[in-house]
C-alpha cells in the first residue's frame, strides 16, 4: 500500500479569489503579518502496491487532479509498511 | 467502539445510562415492562431515539391534535412523509417543512444544507417530484462575528443544497432578534407536484416481501441526532457531538432520479426515508403502519466505516438513504434500476407477520422489540402549563403613542434593520430559476410557479412574526396564519391548506408549555376560519440557551393554487395613474411592531389584534377582485405598516413613485401594525367595479411618475418627501453593510 | 433540426434546454445520456447546465471523461453546432474544445440573477439573429463563472472575434476582460455562462435568450436548404 | 519572512462526497489501483517575521482556516532566506 499526497495549487500569476478573501479576513482579525494567502488542494490517494505507481499518479494528476491551463501540482508518494 | 466495549444490561441498570440517551426513569422502566426484560444497549438506543421528542411528538401530540386537517382538497393529512392537496386535473402538490435548528447552530452549513436533503426525502418519499424549496430562518441581530458567520453560512449551506440538486430556492422569510443569537431558527420547505395515481406510501406490507436499502453508505454521522434534537443547547454540544452530517446533494440528485423511476414500477409496495433516527424510525415505522414486523440483517447494510457496531448503525443519521419494500423475488430488478443512476439497492431484510422488529448481526440476534412499542407506544404527556406573569402584565400595559419627529429618517431608519431589509443578498445566491417555471421570483408576497402543460400556478410562502407571538402567543399564532394567506391572496391565488414548523423551548418549563398551547389554538382557529387545514408539519422544542427560550415560533408555509396563470399578480407598482388603496383601517397598534424595535429597543404592550371573519371577509373580497382582472399591484402590509409597504410597492417599480394623503394620525397612518390589511393598485378604468367588489377599501392616492414617495396629511403638509433612490439604496445595503 | 441535450449525472438544466427547444424553437429534441456514443443522428449538441458529479473537484472536470465526450468532440470536429451553457461551458473548457479555464466567481458566492450582455459580434451561426452591440438580459446561476486565460490566449481570441458575448455594467464574477461567453475559432462551439435557455419567455422574465437558437436554426436551414 | 503550508483534512467519520467521487472518476479512468481519496485544503501563507509566529498561526488555524467541528489541520513552517 501507498499514500499519495497530491498538492494542488494555481499557478504562478493566476489571481486567487479565495486567497484574497482568507488575507482580508486574517487582516481584519488583526494578523497583520499574513502577507499573501494561496488556497489549493490537498489530496490524499491510498493506493494499492503495483508496479509503475509514480506514473500512474503523474497521469491521475495531468488528468484529471489538475487543470493544467491553471494549475501546477506536486505530489509525494510514502510507502505503507505493516498493519 | 467495537462490540466488546458496550455497556451490558447492568452497566445500564447501574449506571442509568439510559438518562444520558434522554430516556428519563419512567420511560426507562417502561421499556421493562414492555420486553420484559431489561433492554440491551442497541434496544436501549432504538427506543430512546424512537421516543425523543423528535420522533415520538410525546410533549406535543396533546396540542397537536387541535389543528384542523380535513378539507374538501386535503388526499394526505399528517402522518406520512407529507401530506397532498388535491389541484384538480388528477394532480395534486405535496408539501412539508421541518426543522434543523441544533446542527445548524453547530456546524450552519452542513446543518442547513442536510435540513434542505432532508425535506426533499419527505416529498419525493411520497412519490413527488420536488418543484421548489422555501425556508424561514432566525438569527441574533447581526452584531457578532458569530451572528454574521451562521447567517452566512446557513444561507450558504441552503444555496449549497437545492441549486447543486437542481430545485429553485424561491421563497423565504428570515427575522433578526436577539433571543436567537445562540439558537438559531432554520426551517426548510419543500413542495413538490404529484399525479394521483403516484402516490406511495411508507408501509412494510405484504409478509415476505423484501426490505432494501438504497443511496448511502451509512457511517458514524450524526448518531443520536433525533436524542439532540430534543435537548437544550450547551457550551459543550459541540464536543458532545458525534462525526456532523455531511450533505452530498449530488447523490441525493441521483437518488431522487431513482426514486422517481421506482415509484413507476410495480413491483414498489413502500417507501419511506431515513431522516431522523436513521434506519430505526424508517424500518419501524414502516412496520408499524402496515401491522406487520420487520426482521434485518445488519451485515448488510452498505457500510462506510469498519466494525460498525448495531448501535451505531441503527442510530446513525447519515443523509441521502431510503428504505423500499419490495415484492419478493423482485430485488435484481431493482438492483439494477438503481445501478443505472450508479447507485447502490441492497436487500437488508424482510417482512414479517410477528409485528416485531428483530435486527441480526453476525449472526446473532441482537435485537428484538414489538414494532409498535418503538412508534406508537410512545408515552404522551400532558405538560402542566401556566400562564406567565409576563403576558398579564402586556396585557395591563398602556403604550403611549409613539413620537416620531422626521417620519423621512424614520422610514429610512426602518428600511435599514434587517428583518425590513431587502432579502436579495440571500436570495441571489439561491437559483431561483431552475426548472423554468418561477413566474414570480423571490422578492414580492408569495413565490408562483406554474405548473407546466396547464394554465395553472402554485403559489408559496412562509411566514411568522414571533414578536406577536411574543406578546400574546394566541393573538400571534393566528396572525401567522392570516399573513400567510394574505401573501397568497396578493399573488392571486386561492390557499389551499399549511405546514406547520413549531419551534418553542423547554415545554417542560409550564410557562412555555402554555406559549405552545395558546399559539396552536390561535393557529387551530384561524386555519378554520381561512380554510386551510394543517397537512403536515415539524415540532422542535429546547430552542434556548442558557436557559432562556427562543421567541415562540411556529412557522407557516402555505401553498395556494392560481387557476389562471392570468390572475398572477406581484406586489411592485405598475404604471403612473393607478389609484392607490389601502384596504381597512389603521388603529394604534404598536406592541411588537418594527417602529417599537427601532425606537425602544424591545417588544412590549399588546400585539395587534386580529378579526379572522373581518381577515376572510377581505381576503376573499381582494382574490375576487383579482381574479376578475381589476388589480395591478396587491401587497399585505405587514412589519413597519403602510409606510414600508408603499416603498417596497416601489423598489423593483420601474421609474415610478407614489403620491398619497392620509387621513388621521401620521404615526399610526404610517407605522401602526394594525392586521388585515392590504395596499392595493387600481387602474382608473376599473375603479367603480373594484370598488363595488372590495368594500373597505379606500382610496389615498396615485402611482406617479416621478421617482418619489410623497405623503401629506389632511392640512396637504408634507410628512415624507423621499426619492425612491435613496429608499432602495437603504434599503437594498442594510444587509450587505451590516456584514462588512 | 434535431438537437441532443446530453444529460451527465448530475445535470439539472437538461429539461429546461429540452423544453426551451421543443416549446419555444418548436425543433427536434431528444435527451442523450452521457454514458452513449454516438450522436451522428443529431444536428446539434446542448450541453445544458447543472452540477455533473457534483462539480466535485473542479466543475466540468469528471464529466470530460464521460464516454459520449468522444462524440461531443466529433460533432465539433465535423462542424455541427456545439452549445455549453453553464456546466455545459465549464465541460468544454475542462475537454479543450475552448480556450480558457474557470474559477469561483469574484465573491466566492454562487449568483442567480438576470445579467445584461452585450452581443460582441453576429458573425457566428449562434448570433447572426442579434445587433452587434446590443444588449440582451439573459439569467446568471452559477457560482464558479470567473472566467479566465493567460494574455496570449486572451489577444488570439481578440483577433479572431472569439468573444461572443461580454458583461455590461456590472462585472458580476470576476471574469476576465467581462467575458461572458467565447466561441472556438472554427466557430461552431459556443460556451457561455448565462443561461439563454431560461430567457425564451416573457412569462419567465425574458425572450432574450430564443434568438441564439434561432440563430443556430437559421443557420442550419441555409446549409440544407437542399435536402429538406 | 516564512512560508507557511497549512494542510486542512477532514475528521475521521465525516463523509467527504468529493473524495468518493473522484474516487469514482478514477476507477472509471482504469486506476483501479485506488483504494481511497480524501480531499482537503492545502494554503500557502506568506509571512512577514514576528516574534511568536508558530502561536500566530495555531490561531488562525483554529480560528478561521479550519473549522473546528469537522475538519483537523497541521501545518509547517519554513524560514525563507535571502531574496
Ligand atoms: N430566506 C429567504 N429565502 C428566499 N427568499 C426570501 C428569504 N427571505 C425573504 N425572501 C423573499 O423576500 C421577499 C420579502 O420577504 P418578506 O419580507 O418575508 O415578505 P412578506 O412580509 O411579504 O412575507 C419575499 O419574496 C421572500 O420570499
Ligand atoms: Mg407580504
Amino acid at each position: 500500500m501507498f499514500k499519495v499526497k497530491v498538492y494542488v495549487t494555481l499557478k504562478q500569476g493566476v489571481l486567487d479569489p479565495q486567497g484574497k478573501a482568507v488575507k482580508g479576513a486574517l487582516h481584519s482579525m488583526d494578523f497583520q503579518l499574513v502577507e499573501e494567502v494561496r488556497i489549493g488542494k490537498y489530496m490524499e490517494l491510498t493506493v494499492d502496491h503495483t508496479e509503475n505507481v509514480e506514473a500512474q499518479i503523474e497521469d491521475m494528476c495531468k488528468r484529471l487532479l489538475a487543470n493544467p491551463v491553471m494549475e501546477e501540482y506536486s505530489y509525494e508518494i510514502e510507502e505503507v509498511v505493516g498493519q | 467502539m467495537s462490540l466488546l466495549l458496550e455497556p451490558n444490561t447492568s452497566d445500564i441498570k447501574d449506571q442509568q445510562l439510559y438518562l444520558q440517551m434522554g430516556l428519563s426513569e419512567q420511560e426507562f422502566l417502561k421499556v421493562e415492562e414492555i420486553l420484559g426484560r431489561t433492554p440491551n444497549y442497541t434496544e436501549l438506543g432504538l427506543f430512546s431515539v424512537m421516543w425523543s421528542e423528535h420522533c415520538s411528538y410525546k410533549t406535543s401530540k396533546p396540542v397537536l391534535k387541535k389543528f384542523p386537517t380535513e378539507g374538501k382538497r386535503v388526499i394526505q393529512g399528517p402522518g406520512e412523509g407529507a401530506g397532498i392537496v388535491d389541484i384538480d386535473d388528477e394532480q395534486a402538490v405535496v408539501f412539508k417543512i421541518e426543522s434543523h435548528n441544533h446542527p445548524s447552530a453547530i456546524e450552519p452549513y452542513q446543518g442547513a444544507a442536510t435540513g434542505v436533503g432532508g425535506i426533499i426525502r419527505d416529498v419525493f418519499s411520497m412519490g413527488a417530484r420536488p418543484i421548489a424549496l422555501l425556508n424561514s430562518l432566525r438569527f441574533g441581530n447581526l452584531n457578532t462575528p458569530r451572528g454574521k458567520y451562521l447567517f452566512e453560512e446557513v444561507v450558504a449551506g441552503i444555496a449549497g443544497y437545492g441549486n447543486c440538486i437542481g430545485i429553485p430556492t424561491v421563497g423565504g422569510e428570515i427575522q433578526f432578534d436577539d433571543c436567537y443569537q445562540g439558537n438559531p431558527l432554520v426551517n426548510a420547505m419543500c413542495v413538490g407536484l404529484i399525479n394521483h395515481e403516484d402516490i406511495q406510501k411508507g408501509q412494510a406490507k405484504g409478509i415476505g416481501n423484501t426490505v432494501m436499502y438504497v443511496g448511502a453508505a451509512t457511517g458514524s454521522d450524526g448518531i443520536h441526532g433525533a436524542t439532540f434534537a430534543s435537548d437544550e443547547l450547551t457550551e459543550e454540544s459541540a464536543e458532545d457531538r458525534p462525526a456532523v452530517q455531511v450533505g452530498d446533494p449530488f447523490m441525493e440528485k441521483l437518488l431522487l432520479e431513482a426514486c422517481l423511476e421506482l415509484i413507476q414500477s410495480d413491483a414498489l409496495v413502500g417507501i419511506q426515508d431515513m431522516g431522523a433516527a436513521g434506519l430505526t424510525s424508517s424500518a419501524s415505522e414502516m412496520a408499524s403502519k402496515a401491522g406487520t414486523g420487520i426482521e434485518l440483517n445488519l451485515d448488510e447494510v452498505p457500510q462506510r466505516e469498519l466494525n460498525m457496531t448495531p448501535y451505531e448503525m441503527m442510530l446513525s443519521e447519515s443523509q441521502e438513504r431510503m428504505l423500499v419494500v419490495i415484492q419478493k423475488g423482485r430485488e435484481q430488478e431493482i438492483i439494477d434500476l438503481f445501478k443505472k443512476y450508479d447507485l447502490e439497492a441492497k436487500s437488508v431484510g424482510t417482512v414479517t407477520d410477528d409485528q416485531r422488529f428483530r435486527l441480526y448481526h453476525k449472526g446473532e440476534l441482537v435485537a428484538d422489540v414489538p414494532v409498535d412499542a418503538l412508534a406508537e407506544d410512545a408515552p404522551v404527556y400532558h405538560l402542566p402549563s401556566k400562564e406567565p406573569e409576563m403576558y398579564r402584565n402586556m396585557q395591563n400595559m398602556e403604550l403611549p403613542l409613539p413620537e416620531v419627529t422626521n417620519y423621512k429618517e424614520t422610514l429610512l431608519n426602518i428600511l435599514k434593520q434587517p428583518t425590513i431589509a431587502s432579502k436579495e443578498w440571500v436570495f441571489d445566491q439561491y437559483d431561483y430559476m431552475v426548472r423554468t417555471n418561477t413566474v414570480v421570483a423571490p422578492g414580492s408576497d408569495a413565490a408562483v410557479l406554474r405548473i407546466r402543460g396547464t394554465n395553472k400556478a402554485l403559489a408559496m410562502t412562509t411566514d411568522c412574526n414571533s414578536r406577536y407571538l411574543y406578546l400574546d402567543p394566541e393573538e400571534g399564532g393566528k396572525i401567522a396564519v392570516a399573513e400567510a394567506a394574505r401573501n397568497i391572496v396578493c399573488s392571486g391565488a386561492e390557499p389551499l391548506a399549511i405546514t406547520d414548523g413549531i419551534n418553542f423551548g423547554n415545554p417542560e418549563k409550564p410557562e412555555v408549555f402554555w406559549q405552545l398551547e395558546k399559539a396552536t389554538d390561535g393557529m387551530s382557529e384561524a386555519c378554520s376560519v381561512l380554510s386551510t387545514p394543517v397537512i403536515g408539519g415539524n415540532v422542535s422544542l429546547y430552542n434556548e440557551t442558557k436557559g432562556k427560550a427562543v421567541f415562540p415560533t411556529p412557522v407557516v408555509g402555505m401553498v395556494g393554487l392560481v387557476h389562471d396563470l392570468a390572475h398572477v399578480t406581484t406586489q411592485s407598482f405598475k404604471q403612473a395613474g393607478d389609484l392607490v388603496y389601502v384596504i381597512g383601517e389603521s388603529k394604534p397598534e404598536f406592541g411588537g411592531s418594527e417602529l417599537q424595535n427601532l425606537l425602544d429597543g424591545e417588544y412590549k404592550g399588546k400585539a395587534p389584534a386580529i378579526d379572522l371573519d373581518v381577515e376572510m371577509k377581505r381576503q376573499k373580497g381582494l382574490l375576487q377582485a383579482i381574479q376578475s382582472q381589476l388589480v395591478s399591484s396587491a401587497h399585505d402590509l405587514s412589519e413597519g405598516g403602510l409606510a414600508v409597504a408603499l416603498a417596497e410597492c416601489l423598489m423593483d417599480a420601474e421609474a415610478l413613485g407614489v403620491n398619497v394623503s392620509i387621513e388621521s394620525d401620521a404615526v399610526t397612518e404610517l407605522f401602526s401594525e394594525t392586521q388585515s390589511r392590504f395596499l392595493v393598485t387600481v387602474k382608473p378604468d376599473k375603479k367603480e367595479e373594484f370598488e363595488r367588489i372590495v368594500a373597505d377599501a379606500e382610496l389615498i392616492g396615485e402611482v406617479t411618475s416621478t421617482e418619489e414617495m410623497i405623503v401629506s396629511d389632511r392640512e396637504e403638509n408634507t410628512v415624507i418627501h423621499a426619492g425612491v433612490k435613496e429608499l432602495r439604496t437603504a434599503w437594498k445595503g442594510a444587509i450587505p453593510c451590516l456584514l462588512k | 433540426m434535431k438537437f441532443a441535450v446530453i444529460v451527465f449525472p448530475g445535470s439539472n438544466c437538461d429539461i429546461d434546454m429540452y423544453h426551451a427547444i421543443q416549446d419555444e424553437l418548436g425543433e427536434e429534441v431528444s435527451y442523450v445520456s452521457h454514458t452513449d456514443t454516438d450522436l451522428s443522428a443529431f444536428d446539434g449538441v446542448l450541453l445544458p447546465g447543472g452540477f455533473s458529479h457534483g462539480d466535485y473537484l473542479r466543475s466540468g472536470a469528471i464529466a470530460r471523461f464521460a464516454p459520449i465526450m468522444t462524440a461531443v468532440k466529433e460533432a465539433a470536429q465535423s462542424g455541427k453546432p456545439v452549445l455549453g451553457v453553464c456546466n455545459g461551458f465549464q465541460i468544454l473548457l475542462e475537454t479543450g474544445l475552448l480556450p480558457g479555464a474557470m474559477k469561483q466567481n469574484r465573491d466566492l458566492k454562487f449568483m442567480c440573477r438576470p445579467t445584461k450582455l452585450r452581443v460582441e459580434t453576429n458573425h457566428t451561426m449562434f448570433t447572426s439573429l442579434y445587433e452587434v452591440g446590443e444588449q440582451i438580459t439573459i439569467p446568471i446561476a452559477h457560482g464558479e463563472g470567473n472566467y479566465d486565460c493567460d494574455e496570449q490566449t486572451l489577444q488570439a481570441m481578440k483577433q479572431h472575434n472569439q468573444i461572443v458575448f461580454r458583461y455590461v455594467g456590472d462585472n458580476p464574477n470576476g471574469s476576465k476582460d467581462d467575458i461572458a461567453g467565447v466561441i472556438n475559432k472554427q466557430g461552431n462551439v459556443l460556451g457561455m455562462m448565462p443561461h439563454p435557455e431560461r430567457a425564451v419567455s416573457n412569462l419567465l422574465g425574458s425572450e432574450d435568450g430564443l434568438r441564439l437558437f434561432q440563430s443556430i436554426l437559421k443557420h442550419w436551414r441555409e446549409k440544407h436548404v437542399i435536402t429538406s
